[in-house]
């Protein structure tokens, strides 16, 4: 088990150093240079070899990447062109708020999810698990910034019930929430929908069945369980994407995340910002994954006790 | 010149699978599943191969027709080490040897019709043209006792038994001299199992080929083989003809295989040898002779001393220290 | 098992709860808090160095120049205790400081803080240029020199400052929002930390926190040397989508926002928010900008010009928020060409001229678009669905703001739909600045006329207000009429909502928030 | 010699209802099984053997399954007749059923010993956890399981596949059922592993005074565990007689083709016979009698008409062959 | 039954065996079968070849040019003359809606042939031949699923620039991993079948291998796989559109529509809602088709 973690942090390491790398080598692919948009319109050449010179952006790209590797290595991913702020600090704030907004809507996909998943698997067939798996495929099909327009109009503008911006007060977290929520919480209902129909139709349930267990623990106890692990996989990939998908989220209701950050960042050519977004958005894709990979071991004693590693 | 007799010369066969514990460990494990096993095979008869479920019996015969790589021994086919033949050389080789497997299903290709299964060691192999193909195809599968006229159809719409036949169609269309049938009857019905032994023993006798048969059940080994050989964990534990294994025994496995068996005739017979335990992990070998954990007459020497052949009779060989 | 899924809702349960606490709104029981929704700057509120419109809306609040330029362009003291005296070189100026103005840290306003000022807007700041006409700015800027060699301090209230010559617009151009006097000790030692964690000025407010991406937070300067300001709190709400602005603003948790022009047609029949709305037109020009390298011949510049109907993009693109712009000095500032013909929309001249110029199949050109800015992407697509009429196929090749300074600077550009808001109020400040050869290099436009030029030069040296209008008038015929290098579009109205409760505030055309004398009675 | 009869199935007929049709998987079937003896029912793949079973168990998934008509009546009470949780409480108590697959058949999740009490904690409540415990390793000592209380802790993958059917065993067993069913329980395993699991089962048979129904396609696991013996094909009953009955003297054609096509470990022959053709899919199901078609001795009656199930003594056939022989 | 011509195996044996009235099912026609039983997703298809219909005919079909403008009538609610308003421009939004449906339907179809052909060659490839070459496409692909998608595909649009043709590039570059896992996932279980063995037993080489079993085996895999990738490069291209990255002016496009009209949402809603209904509908559309045709290929894959 120890070993599995470990080999799974090389692996991390190694994805780690290729994403900087191609972030590095991308982003001076891309036309474009941060120092001409900090001057704006007032650049004239000598200024500008200045700036690049206080950015040290005019050493060789090598030692460029070098240096922002040994900073991450220390943590310290540098300072922003434009704010000045450590980018550090910058990753923080934005992560603090779309993770906030993440946690929540991925807390309403999941307990919609499943337990939808779940009723639709138990009805399997009936009307209610047509409607259900109906609902689920619209939810699917909707782009999450139209939903979040929509929701925008409905209960912000014309119903006046919910606050329409900003994250300052608990009730603002509800119409982004349900926006960003609402894609995932249809994929994980019909994940967790086949899944279970799955795993009803082992043996170990005719089993259990044999047994006299009641029906609904058969479900829950039984079923649910083992049903977990392609929902945990897809849980992994949605919280992931989730907090990339919230940029557009946060575009229509004005919160200021990591998304908008990473949008900036891109448009401003700010370098210690894109590599630090890119990054750390990597680094929690890949703890995710880990803790994917690890709650399977917590689900499927097959990994736990070291055979399937 | 005893050579010519032999289709087949099998020396010190050994096919060890690295397993991979994890990329800090230096120390490399091996799933042992073929461990040095010798033995030969004449033109025109039926080696049978029997031993439990993971015993290596399967293993051994594609390592035999190069399906895996053997890590180390000899095959002699037809006097040349066809292990160390070139890739090329191999291939024309292949049209000599073929192989039925067990599972009719896993075995087909889906997408592909009965015609193009049947044909693709001809396709493969040679270069003929379509006519003369297509009696070859017709040919071989009314041998295999199908109906010509489902020759256009997929796998999915046979039974097992046709599905079997068509398999046994593919392996003889290139009329090998020498085919490892892998259990191929023993995922059918019984009614069906009979159907498919007879017309082996029909395509034995009218093609002049020669068997490798593998199978876990004895019944069918015996009634189908002329010589028999026993695998226990990868060591081949007694070889025998078949007349000799059955009556008389040598080896404490074999007993136990042969009592295990519940059989009509011999139902209320009371002096049943059941073994204990299950089969040791092919990771980690027992010590000495591999069958000391489960053997009813294990004494000291065997956890310490790994038995070697022993002539016990005409032809017949066994690895015990007491037989 | 069981407790290892106790465990996980717990620490989920936590996260929500975390997440649930938000800051709730403070009661704001008495107090006189004005709420304005504004963009983030993204950037430390340093005037010097960073220029957004967005951060001047903040900083104009907290800092101020020596002079300000009142509505009209008209200059007053406002940290002086007259109006600077020019000597009889024409080149000195002297300076008398207010007395007791006051920092907000309690530091009396002294010299050597103008000074210190001066010299760090020269070295570290984007605008520079405003004042580089100042004797020795070139050596400093160079780092040849460590002092500025025109500013001479007196003593702790009184200066001189000595240009290199005659050049009028001087005193407009201190009166910037970027040319503001920091505190010497209090700068220096913040750092990098100003503008972030620190910024005193003499202003009206003190900066309370700026909550970098979310919000900034201004208190009342009790000790503020001018009329003492009436809010207690100015509240800046970063909120990026204009849409949403305008929501909360309907929702009451906004008191005051810059309307986008974009939004104009959705509330400009919308009774309640009507009589909210409240139009102010900076001096500034929208044009389209051309390579006249790439687009050398002036037949076809003068062509796209005919192509371009202004009636249509101002009254039904932009719903009547711009004007047909007929010169490149917007009106108020001196050399505006009031007599000027209004530019005519003639797809026929058009092809008649792209005819003459070679071009008798119509012509495709390329346009730049940068998506920073909907609006003139908007244009852009109007300007090139026109032009179609005269057979000039426009190709639009958006790019982002980083990549749109890129081609700008090296030259690439080949057209785009531009804009210029003045920084001081001087016709010098809208043409010098944009059109003068030396900028002209630096923004792929290239234009570089020896007569237009030298009436440039000339008319910022020369004294005479009829002779210069005189100058710019032809600058400008020479500029807009005859070489075609930059074609002038619109003027733009822009629009703020602001509550009715909200007394005491506009915007005037200089572009100002200024909410010093601004007071909030409900 | 009259037995009570513990269950007694009469005309059960459960059909699958699918797109191609219905299947009749169990058509018209009846037997009884009595206190301490073994019913084994032999018969090809897909002839409806474990269909019985999962019908007395009332398992059978529906849709698409259905029990359609018939009644099993254990100790005199139609099972059919009783609701879910009475029918519930029955499961695993007084019917326990053991299953082929020992791979799939336990929960993957939870340890045998979870997996054991389970059963016990839902059909013995008034046992505390101390005394279920001591219980389920009991019943692991039972089935001859080495080192129970190390295997309690123990999850499925970690044993073997015979240790898995011995876990499956000590489950069923944990309520001691009057009647035990079992599925094919040894198909999966080897021979050797089969023996020990053969012997476990008689060794049961005689402690346990438990009634047994084994399903099974071979004869060989037949011949030593059961009493009586009925031979199923294409979802009906073709013969019923007892053990001895049924391997001296086979009467329904079928059965002695079964018997005759199993290769002889004595005696040696040239060619095995065989019946020719194969099982009928249920679409294409003969008109008269479902073996016809491959019936060696049919006759165009055979063809044409389905036999009746014909006592003869204490054996039961259906074959015309044996019309009027019934007096006997 | 036209449908699936092209994958119909030309056969061989069906002059010289000429025996009338054998009826024979492929695979495909098998599936087919299975499909057309699915009322769902029947339905769906035929609104998706209504909709090629539409991206065929979108000259005749829309009633006014999308690019025409008529400024005077911008922002206009239903009318007579503009069956559903007119933008910012005043251009007629359901022309530009159906003209929309060519660059979503293009967007997804051949953004997701693109990936299908990249994916499937580096599956193959990976889950082929093993060793150092899966070790290499494998860490790339890790590198490639370490962005979330959306993080992705924004990166590569700014470095290509906006444009059709680098939303293809972008959505192909985003989606291929998932094929190519999938594909490599398939190759590996098929290179253990029998008859892959039995490929090897009669002297098959690894291109035989690849193209007589491999590949055609895999074939329901990638329909799958691209009926059900296109939904997802649709809303990605949406989603790329609506921050502006998407298609140059003055091509309409559903996301770059939404986007404008968020500014005119309480204007004229029907602006913002009625792309965002389209794009429901072509997603829903391939959705529940692709659902149906896996539940008739490969029921199997329904976990992945």
């Amino acid at each position: 088990m120890l070993l599995y973690i470990a080999k799974r942090l090389c692996q991390t390491v190694f994805v780690l150093v290729g994403i900087t790398f191609a972030t590095f080598c991308l982003i001076n692919i891309v036309p474009g240079d941060p120092v001409q948009v900090m001057l704006e319109k007032r650049a004239d050449p000598e200024m500008i070899q200045q700036v690049r010179h206080e950015l040290g952006t005019d050493k060789p790209l090598p030692e460029q990447y070098i240096n922002f590797v040994e900073g991450a290595v220390k943590f310290d991913l540098g300072k922003s062109y434009f704010s000045k702020e450590p980018v550090m600090s910058m990753l923080l704030r934005g992560f603090l708020v779309t993770a906030k907004l993440a946690a929540i809507s991925f807390l309403f996909a999941v307990t919609i999810g499943i337990s939808c998943g779940m009723l639709a698997a138990i009805k399997r067939g009936k009307p209610t698990d047509s409607f259900l798996m109906m609902i689920a495929i619209l939810g699917m099909s909707a782009p999450s910034f139209w939903i979040a327009i929509i929701l925008q109009i409905i209960f912000g503008l014309k119903l006046n019930l919910l606050p329409l911006s900003g994250l300052d007060q608990p009730l603002c977290y509800i119409l982004p929430s349900i926006a960003l929520g609402t894609r995932y919480a249809a994929s994980i209902a019909r994940i967790t929908r086949t899944s279970m129909l799955d795993v009803i139709k082992q043996d170990y349930i005719r089993t259990a069945r044999a047994k006299g267990v009641k029906e609904s623990m058969v479900f829950i106890k039984h079923a649910l369980k083992n049903a977990l692990i392609p929902i945990v996989t897809l849980l992994g990939t949605q919280l992931g994407n989730m907090l990339a998908g919230s940029m557009l989220i946060e575009k229509v209701f004005s919160i200021s995340g990591i998304g908008k950050l990473a949008v900036d960042s891109m448009t401003n050519r700010d370098l210690p910002l894109v590599q630090g977004t890119v990054l750390y958005i990597a680094v929690i894709f890949v703890v995710i994954n880990l803790i994917v990979d690890l709650s399977y071991a917590l689900i499927d004693p097959k990994i736990r006790y070291g055979k399937g590693a | 010149m005893e050579n010519e007799k032999h289709l087949l010369e099998v020396h010190n066969l050994t096919k060890w699978f690295p397993v991979r514990n994890s990329i800090f460990s230096r120390q490399q494990n091996y799933v042992k599943a073929v461990n040095g096993v010798s033995f030969s095979v004449k033109y025109g008869e039926t080696l049978g191969v029997v031993g439990e479920s993971g015993c290596g019996k399967s293993t051994m015969g594609r390592t035999l027709l190069r399906l895996l790589e053997a890590t180390d021994g000899a095959v002699y086919f037809k006097g040349e080490n066809i292990l160390t033949l070139s890739k090329k050389k191999m291939k024309e080789k292949r049209k000599d040897m073929q192989i039925i497997f067990q599972d009719p299903y896993a075995s087909l290709d889906p997408r592909m019709t009965v015609g193009d299964i049947i044909s693709e060691p001809l396709d493969i192999q040679t270069s003929i043209g379509r006519k003369e193909r297509t009696e070859k195809v017709l040919a071989a599968i009314e041998m295999s006792g199908l109906n010509p006229k489902f020759v256009n159809r997929y796998p999915h719409e046979f039974s097992g038994g046709q599905r079997q036949r068509i398999g046994i169609a593919r392996a003889i269309i290139s009329r090998p001299q020498l085919i490892v049938c892998d259990e191929p009857v023993s995922a059918l019905d019984v009614s069906i199992q009979a159907q498919g032994i007879n017309l082996l023993k029909d395509l034995q006798h009218s093609l002049n080929m020669t068997y490798i048969f593998i199978s876990h059940d004895l019944s069918v080994i015996k009634h189908i083989s002329d010589r028999v050989l026993v695998m226990y964990l990868g060591n081949l534990v007694e070889i025998s003809p078949k007349q000799d294994l059955f009556t008389n025994s040598a080896h404490p496995y074999t007993r136990a295989l042969l009592s295990a068996i519940p059989s009509i005739e011999r139902r209320g017979t009371k002096d049943k040898i059941v073994l204990q335990g299950d089969l040791p992990s092919p990771l980690n070998l027992p010590s000495g002779c591999c069958f000391h954990t489960r053997c009813f007459m294990a004494k000291e020497i065997c956890s310490q001393k790994k038995p070697e052949l022993q002539q016990v009779g005409k032809e017949h060989l066994c690895a015990c220290h007491f037989c | 098992m069981q407790k290892k899924i106790l465990v996980l809702v717990c620490a989920i349960l936590a996260l929500i709860s975390v997440a649930g606490c938000g800051n709730s709104d403070t009661a704001n029981s008495g107090k006189k808090v004005l709420r304005m929704a504004a963009q983030d700057p993204q950037v430390p509120l340093d005037p010097q160095k960073h220029t957004y419109s967005h951060l001047l809306k903040i900083s104009d609040q907290i800092l101020e120049p020596l002079i300000i330029a009142g509505d009209g362009g008209q200059l007053k003291p406002l940290l002086l205790a007259e109006m600077p005296q020019l000597k009889d070189d024409k080149k000195t100026y002297s300076f008398t400081l207010k007395s007791g103005v006051k920092f907000h840290n309690g530091e009396i306003l002294k010299s050597s803080d103008v000074k210190y000022s001066f010299m760090r807007l020269l070295t570290e700041g984007k605008m520079g240029n405003l004042i580089d006409m100042i004797q020795g700015a070139d050596k400093l800027e160079k780092k040849e020199s460590n002092d500025l060699e025109g500013f001479k301090i007196i003593d702790d209230t009184h200066f001189e400052i000595t240009l290199t010559g005659p050049y009028v617009p001087f005193l407009a151009a201190i009166a910037t929002d970027y040319v503001v006097i920091y505190p010497e000790q209090a700068c220096k030692a913040a750092g990098n930390d100003w503008g972030i964690k620190t910024l005193i000025g003499t202003g009206p407010f003190k900066l309370e926190a700026y909550n970098q991406g979310t919000s900034v937070i201004l208190v009342k300067n009790e000790n503020y040397h001018g009329v003492a300001p009436k809010l207690d709190e100015v509240d800046f709400k970063f909120i990026q989508d204009p849409n949403t602005q305008v929501m909360e603003y309907q929702k009451g948790n906004v008191d005051l926002l810059q309307l986008d022009s974009a939004l104009y047609p959705t509330f400009a029949n919308n009774e309640e928010l009507k009589k909210d709305m409240h139009s102010f037109s900076p001096y500034g020009l929208v044009f389209l900008t051309m390579n006249t390298q790439k687009i050398s011949d002036p037949k076809v510049r003068e062509a796209l010009s005919y192509a371009i109907d202004r009636n249509a993009i101002c009254q039904d693109l932009l719903y009547g928020t711009a004007t047909p712009a007929k010169t490149f000095i917007p009106k108020g500032l001196l050399g505006y060409d009031e007599g000027a013909a209004e530019y005519a929309y003639n797809p026929e001249k058009a092809k008649q001229l792209l005819a003459e110029a070679g071009y008798p199949d119509g012509i495709d050109l390329v346009a730049q678009d940068n998506t920073k800015y909907p609006t003139y992407s908007k244009l852009l697509v109007a300007i090139q669905e026109q032009a179609k009429a005269a057979g000039i196929r426009i190709t639009i090749n958006q790019v982002d703001n980083a990549a749109w300074a890129d081609m700008k600077h090296s030259g690439k550009m080949t057209m785009a739909v531009s804009n210029w808001y003045i920084d001081y109020v001087d016709p010098d400040g809208m043409i010098y600045q944009t059109m003068s050869e030396k900028l002209t290099k630096q923004n792929s436009n290239f234009y570089a006329d020896p007569i237009f030029n030298n009436l440039l030069n000339t008319a910022r040296a020369t004294l005479d207000s009829s002779q210069r209008e005189a100058m710019y008038k032809q600058a400008d015929q020479i500029l807009t009429r005859k070489d075609y290098a930059a074609i002038p579009i619109c003027n733009e109205t822009m629009f703020y909502l602001a509550k009715s409760y909200v007394k005491g505030f506009n915007v005037d055309s200089s572009y100002r928030y200024y909410f010093g004398t601004t007071d909030i009675q409900k | 010699m009259i037995r009570d009869n513990l269950l007694e199935v009469n005309h059960l007929k459960t059909y699958f209802y699918t797109d191609e049709g219905v299947v009749k998987s169990v058509d018209d079937v009846s037997f009884s099984v009595q206190p301490s003896r073994t019913l084994g029912i032999v018969g090809e793949s897909g002839c409806g053997k474990s269909i019985t079973l999962l019908s007395i168990m009332r398992l059978i998934e529906n849709p698409p399954g259905k029990i359609v008509a018939g009644e099993i009546l254990y100790n005199g009470e139609n099972l059919l007749k009783k609701n879910k949780e009475e029918m519930r409480q029955i499961r695993g108590n007084n019917i326990a059923m053991i299953f082929q697959e020992p791979m799939t058949s336990l929960n993957p999740v939870y340890t045998i010993g979870e997996q054991i009490l389970e059963s016990i904690s839902i059909h013995r409540p008034e046992l505390d956890k101390g005394e279920a415990r001591e219980r389920a390793l009991a019943m692991l000592k039972m089935v001859n399981i080495p080192m129970p209380e190390k295997r309690f802790n123990e999850y499925p993958h970690q044993l073997s596949g015979g240790m898995r059917q011995r876990v499956m065993i000590a489950i069923a067993l944990s309520c001691e059922p009057d009647l035990l069913l079992c599925d094919e329980p040894t198909t999966a395993l080897d021979v050797t592993v089969q023996a020990q699991i053969l012997e476990l089962i008689n060794d049961l048979k005689k402690k346990a005074r438990a009634a047994i129904i084994m399903v099974t396609h071979d004869l060989g696991v037949i011949s030593e565990v059961a009493d009586d013996v009925m031979v199923m094909y294409a979802g009906k009953v073709v013969e019923f007689a007892t053990v001895d009955q049924i391997f001296a003297q086979p009467m329904h054609p079928y059965t002695c083709g079964l018997i005759n096509c199993i290769p002889s470990l004595d005696k040696e022959v040239e060619r095995l016979s065989t019946i020719p053709g194969m099982v009928p899919s249920f679409n294409e199901m003969p008109k008269g009698c479902a073996f016809a078609p491959r019936c060696s001795r049919a006759t165009q009656r055979c063809k044409e008409n389905m036999p009746e199930l014909i006592d003869i003594g204490e054996r039961k056939v259906r074959c015309f062959l044996y019309e009027g022989k019934d007096t006997e | 039954m036209k449908f699936f011509s092209f994958f119909y195996r030309k056969n061989k044996y069906i002059e010289d065996v000429a025996e009338q009235g054998i009826e024979y099912t492929s695979y495909y026609q098998d599936s087919f079968r299975r499909l057309k039983k699915n009322n769902a997703a029947m339905i769906c298809l035929s609104v998706l070849a209504l909709m090629v219909l539409i991206v065929i005919f979108a000259p005749w079909i829309s009633p006014q040019d999308p690019n025409a403008q008529s400024l005077k009538d911008a922002l206009r609610g239903p009318s007579a003359q503009y069956f559903l308003g007119t933008d910012e421009y005043g251009r007629d939004i359901l022309s530009r809606i159906i003209y929309g449906t060519r660059i979503s339907l293009s967007v997804g179809i051949i953004s997701q042939v693109l990936a299908t052909a990249i994916g499937v060659t580096m599956g193959v490839l990976a889950g082929y031949y093993g060793g150092y070459i899966d070790s290499l496409i494998s860490r790339v692909m890790e590198i490639f699923a370490a962005f979330p998608e959306l993080i992705f595909a924004m990166g590569i649009m700014y470095v290509l620039g906006p444009g059709v043709s680098n939303i293809f590039i972008a959505l192909a570059l985003l989606s291929w991993v998932s094929t190519a896992r999938l594909i490599r996932g398939q190759v590996l279980q098929l290179k253990q079948k029998e008859y892959v063995e039995a490929c090897i037993a009669s002297g098959g080489a690894s291109f035989q291998i690849i193209v007589r079993h491999l590949v055609p085996n895999c074939i329901s895999t990638i329909i799958i796989m691209v009926t059900l990738g296109i939904p997802g490069a649709i809303m990605s291209e949406a989603a790329l559109s609506f921050l502006g990255l998407g298609v140059q002016p003055p091509t309409a496009s559903w996301g770059s529509m939404i986007s404008a009209a968020q500014s005119y949402i309480s204007l004229i809603p029907l602006y913002s809602v009625l792309p965002g209904l389209a794009i429901i509908i072509v997603v829903i559309s391939f959705n529940i088709f692709g659902d149906g045709l896996r539940d008739a290929l490969d029921p199997k894959l329904k976990n992945q």
